[in-house]
């Protein structure tokens, strides 16, 4: 079984990157999209690995049947073809690789100077079956307050994204 | 037998056995369910249907299958290739893989999950991909615009289905489907009856998100052609029928597991026995239904115009007489079997029964417009469920702390959503041009 | 496909530029090959969103040449021709061209004659409305109207084809009269039909009259004001649903219409809903007239003396009817030979089209199926 | 076998194995029909007129892509926002039978707040698709 997961880690951890190279790479946006669902769905699998299932599930759900719809959306609104024909790439381009890469220096030398922090703590034998009430627990005790505010939080998205719209639409 | 596998892989095989057999039926099953489609909309509307393939066309979905799968296959000059040949595939993947979580009886099932319910409404949900990258790729106005639309009904009525189980998961207490009906088996009713308004809510719900009439807009002959279908033909466009289908079994899945008692017995209190034995007239009555289908079948046959098709009626007598023979066997099986086979044809049974509700509101409605879609499902739906879902939780609450009969507690939560249902319907009327005006 | 060149725009009053479009407007084609424009029309609409922010009818996909072809027969070759005008309302058509050579002959047909005729033509009426009903209702998305209303359609057709042999093109009235006499129990047939039918068109009413979709989808839709029905020249349950009393059976009696009771039903505000209750109406009073007039069919001769070649004077004549879909004219000049020298049509579907972008502004598209259907086109009359 | 690098043990609950080889069956089975028909069935080429996108019969004008209506964006975010909500609603339903009041108190103050929200979309228009 362990063969197994482990097997299972490498494809969708190796499907999530190359996805998302892929998502990036792509000139047709709406292909961009697919990948970018792609990837979502491997990290959906990656938390399922790690028996976060209500996690895994929240991530399909939101993520892939929310928000990337939403992203679907917002694809067809905009005139394709226009995009289509813009330059990939532009002049500016090696500007934004050189920050990359130093981008990519810093992470490299903060995971080898924090390496020991990364040792989590193992985990339990028995993890609870019941994720999703785990969840609510957690959410209904230590984590009340956040929750709450979470609301205030889409209640704050809501009003902002109709504002926008509608002065759009006006 | 038992030998030959190794007992790491023993949990495993019988599951897999269900997925082979599902992926196997279930283009079939939808198959005749199309053909009961056909028939029970010829009743209605005063004549016969399909009668020539196959006596009374019982072979109908085959031959169609067969149709399907020979008919040339086009792809549009302008289309996106790729994703013209992806979509359809996604289509048929999810509405295949919701059924994974579904049990269909306490036996049948291949994955019992504890997040079983939000596993098929995710897997489900992500069929609407199918939809709309297959009226994208097909870069015709007609297939966009259906896919829009389609998109947007979809996820409304998503939220407003979704808003409508919570009441039920209040009283479960769990998203596995076995515990949801082992729930209604503990309370002794089908949480139809505790909560008609999330039951209705989801109804209205999920005749939207299976895109049936009257709110079959993405595909709304009349005025998109055949929306997103509109450039597929062929196999291609069989297999976003057969997502059709398969996703209406699906919901009616959902509905009567969560709402009708799943694979629950009607009538579970009433334990008359059949003088002499110890067999509850209840239990007997599948095998004599099937052993009636069987009968009449078999009068049928002589009375078929061809020989060929005296015989295939003749079969079909033999098959119903067959799977009344093992619904009858049950009853002489160990208590585990007899309630696998049975739970499966009740749950079967009521899946048919959802199903045919959602045909006779199609051939009875007119179609709504989009935006009165929208409104019923924004305006009407979402907030009736919220409702719903807080008067069913006070409810809970008051039955928790005066020790409220189940029934007698919901009884003024039901009365209190239906003022509110009525409030709101009055309400649904067109908006004027000028209160939009003043709403910029 | 250089369409625009050989097909005629009939679009409304101010026409749609549809070369200059919004930022968020498309051009979508409805038709010639759709489902519901009912036959070939093509409808170009300029969209907003779903909006229809303009529109355009292209018609002359069926075009025939029907008046044209008149110049080159003799008045009774003719006939048959206009029965394939409006299709589905033949024996109206040959009503209205048979009395037409009338006038223009200076003859009339025999009582007996005038009877039969008006008994046939509201039966078709009743057979017109009941195929508007049941493909209006389809277009909506009821599945199941069309079915019975074809089931009594159905029956009707029965008694043409047992009068004259045929079905839809009936060619059922000659110049000067009719070629064949009654049939034994066409009275009877008649009376049954009628009697059975008031329960059938309850039955209709049941399904949708008061059901919450068909007036959510009719109520408000295709607004038609009474003054912009008459500037437009409608005619027909178009201009009636918009508050106007015309009916040309009332107001200039043909046939026998002078000599039956029947209300001309009305409505206000000239939306789908309208004219779905006047036509239902209009089924309602067509039975009525039917009932007196079998009643009592005068005896006598069906056919007037005339001669076997028609070779009317000199002159010109226009004469109309109330077809089931509006005013149905006909305007023939005679050069005193055995063949018309013009035959104009004012077919009434043509003209009642016009209005169809003054009703469509500002709808959906699911209107727009709405309202081609409620004006009840016939693309065999518009296009001739 | 543990990943050398990070603590963690990765072990897919053993419910999923089934459903990963049904997702897999699902998968194959319309592909390979799909593939296997493509022999199967008469080679006929399409040409012409059957290529073109479907548009009654006449030429399209215009790209059928871009330009569509801002309300489906409305939908598709307002969606998003009460697809979140939905989801949080799941684990407190599930869990409602043991916190009781407290939990119809925590929920009420939850729907609440985006109660108001509602009701200002629904008199501001925002609810209408036209």
């Amino acid at each position: 079984m362990q063969t197994l997961n482990q097997a299972l880690f490498i494809f969708f951890a190796v499907l999530a990157v190359a996805s998302a190279i892929l998502m990036v790479t792509r000139r047709n946006i709406v292909h961009g999209a697919v990948f970018l669902i792609t990837t979502l769905l491997s990290t959906a699998g990656i938390f399922l690995l790690l028996e976060a299932e209500f996690l895994f599930i929240v991530q399909v759900i939101l993520y892939v049947g929310g928000i990337m719809v939403l992203f679907v959306f917002v694809i067809m609104l905009v005139n394709l073809d226009v995009s289509m024909r813009q330059v990939q790439f532009n002049r500016q381009w090696f500007v934004a690789g050189a920050l990359a890469l130093v981008l990519a220096a810093q992470f490299l030398f903060a995971i080898w100077a924090g390496r020991g922090a990364l040792r989590l703590p193992a985990m339990a034998d028995e993890i609870s079956p019941k994720n999703t009430e785990a969840v609510a627990d957690a959410l209904f005790s230590h984590y009340m307050l956040p929750f709450e505010i979470a609301s205030i939080l889409l209640l704050v998205a809501m009003i902002g994204a109709v504002v926008m719209a509608k002065r759009r639409v006006g | 037998m038992g030998h030959l596998i190794p007992p790491s892989i023993m949990p495993y095989v019988l599951p897999v056995l269900y997925a082979v057999v599902i992926v196997a039926v279930l283009p079939l099953l939808a198959g005749y369910i199309v053909l009961m489609e056909r028939k029970v909309m010829a009743d209605m509307q005063a004549r016969l249907g399909p009668m020539r393939v196959g006596p009374h066309g019982l072979l109908q979905p085959i031959a169609d299958a067969v149709k399907l799968l020979l008919k040339e296959d086009i792809i549009p000059d302008k289309a996106d290739r790729l994703m013209f040949w992806f979509a359809p595939l996604v289509s048929v993947t999810m509405a295949l893989l919701a059924y994974s979580a579904l049990a269909i009886g306490p036996a049948f099932q291949i994955a019992d999950l504890n997040i079983g319910l939000l596993f098929i409404l995710a897997v489900s949900s992500l069929g609407i991909y199918g939809i709309v990258l297959g009226g994208w790729a097909s870069n015709s106005h007609y297939s966009l615009l259906g896919a829009l639309r389609s998109a947007a009904q979809l996820v409304s009525y998503e939220t407003a289905a979704g808003l409508g189980l919570i009441s039920v998961l209040l009283l479960a207490g769990s998203l596995s489907m076995k515990d949801i009906v082992q729930a209604q088996s503990d309370q002794g009713v089908w949480f139809g009856f505790s909560v008609p308004f999330g039951f209705f809510i989801y109804l209205v719900g999920s005749i939207a998100e299976t895109n049936r009439a009257p709110c079959d807009l993405p595909e709304a002959e009349s005025e998109l052609v055949a929306g997103y279908m509109t450039e597929y033909s062929g196999f291609r466009w069989s297999l976003y029928f057969l997502a059709e289908y398969a996703n209406m079994i699906i919901v009616a899945g959902i509905a009567t597991t969560l709402f009708l008692g799943g694979w629950l017995r009607p009538g579970a209190r009433y334990h008359e026995h059949i003088p002499g034995t110890g067999i509850e007239w209840l239990d007997a009555l599948p095998a004599l239904l099937t052993l009636g289908v069987a009968l009449y079948s078999l009068k049928l046959a002589p009375q078929q115009p061809v020989k060929i098709q005296k015989i295939v009626m003749g079969l079909v007598a033999v098959l119903c007489l067959g799977i009344a023979g093992i619904l009858a066997g049950a009853l002489f099986a160990p208590a585990g079997v007899m309630q696998g086979i049975h739970g499966a044809f009740w749950f079967m049974a009521k899946v048919f029964a959802y199903i045919y509700a959602f045909l006779w509101i199609r051939f009875t409605f007119p179609r709504y417009r989009f935006d009165q879609l929208m409104r019923l499902g924004w305006r009407f739906l979402i907030p009736l469920a919220l409702v719903n879902v807080i008067g069913v939780g006070v409810a809970i609450v008051l039955r928790q702390q005066f020790a409220w009969g189940p029934i007698v507690s919901l009884i003024p939560t039901t009365l209190a959503t239906l003022g509110v249902a009525m409030l709101l319907a009055k309400d649904d009327a067109p908006v004027s041009e000028a209160q939009t005006a003043d709403g910029e | 496909m250089n369409d625009e060149r050989t097909t005629k725009t009939i679009s409304g009053m101010d026409s749609v530029d549809t070369t200059v479009l919004g930022a968020d407007e498309i051009i979508l084609n409805m038709g010639p090959q759709h489902p519901s424009t009912h036959g070939v029309l093509r409808v170009k609409l300029k969209l907003d969103g779903e909006r229809v922010a303009g529109s355009e009818c292209i018609i002359g996909y069926l075009h025939r040449g029907v008046e044209k072809i008149a110049e080159h027969r003799s008045y009774q070759q003719f006939a048959p021709y206009v029965d394939r005008m409006d299709y589905v309302a033949a024996v109206s058509n040959g009503l209205g061209y048979c009395e037409a050579v009338e006038k223009l002959l200076g003859t009339e047909a025999p009582p007996r004659a005038r009877v039969v005729r008006t008994i046939l033509t509201e039966l078709q009426r009743i057979a017109s409305h009941l195929l508007w009903l049941g493909t209006h209702a389809l277009d909506i998305g009821a599945l199941t109207p069309v079915f019975y209303c074809f089931r009594e359609r159905e029956e009707i057709l029965k008694i043409f084809e047992k009068y004259c042999g045929a079905r839809l093109t009936t060619h059922a009235f000659r110049i000067g009269g009719l070629q064949y006499e009654t049939y034994d129990g066409f009275e009877e047939d008649t009376k049954r039909f009628c009697n059975d039918f008031a329960h059938k068109i309850d039955e209709y009413e049941t399904l949708l009259t008061e059901n919450r979709i068909w007036v959510g989808r009719t109520k408000g839709v295709g607004i038609l004001n009474a003054a912009d029905a008459i500037a437009l020249g409608v005619t027909g349950p178009v201009l009636r649903a918009s508050g106007v009393k015309w009916d040309l059976r009332k107001a200039q009696p043909y046939a026998a219409y002078d000599q039956y009771e029947f209300d001309i039903p009305t409505r206000e505000t000239g939306d789908t809903y309208d004219r779905y209750v006047v036509r239902m109406e209009e089924m309602r009073q067509s039975r009525r007239i039917c009932l007196q007039a079998v009643e009592n069919i005068p005896t006598g001769p069906i056919m007037a003396r005339i001669g076997k070649v028609l070779k009317p004077p000199p002159g010109e004549v226009y004469h109309s009817i109330e077809a089931p879909k509006g005013e149905l004219g006909y305007y023939i000049v005679s050069d005193g030979t055995t063949q018309p020298y013009r035959v104009r049509v004012r077919p009434p579907s043509f003209i009642n089209l016009q209005a169809f972008d003054k009703m469509a502004k500002g709808s959906l598209i699911a209107d727009v199926v709405a309202i081609i259907g409620t004006i009840d086109i016939v693309l065999g009359e518009v296009d001739r | 076998m543990r990943c050398s690098w990070v603590n963690v043990d990765p072990a897919m609950p053993s419910q999923y194995i089934p459903i990963l080889i049904y997702a897999l069956l699902a998968a194959a089975f319309p592909a390979v029909t799909l593939i296997v028909f493509k022999f199967i069935r008469p080679d006929m080429k399409p040409n012409g007129a059957k290529l073109e996108p479907y548009e009654c019969g006449v030429p399209p004008e215009g790209n059928a892509r871009g330009r569509y209506s801002v309300r489906f964006y409305m939908v598709a975010i307002l969606f998003v926002i009460f697809d979140v909500e939905t989801i949080f609603l799941f684990p407190w339903a599930i869990k409602y039978g043991q916190l009781g009041v407290y939990g119809l108190v925590t929920m009420l103050v939850f729907l609440g707040i985006l109660l108001i929200g509602y009701v200002w979309l629904y008199r501001k228009g925002a609810l209408d698709w036209v």
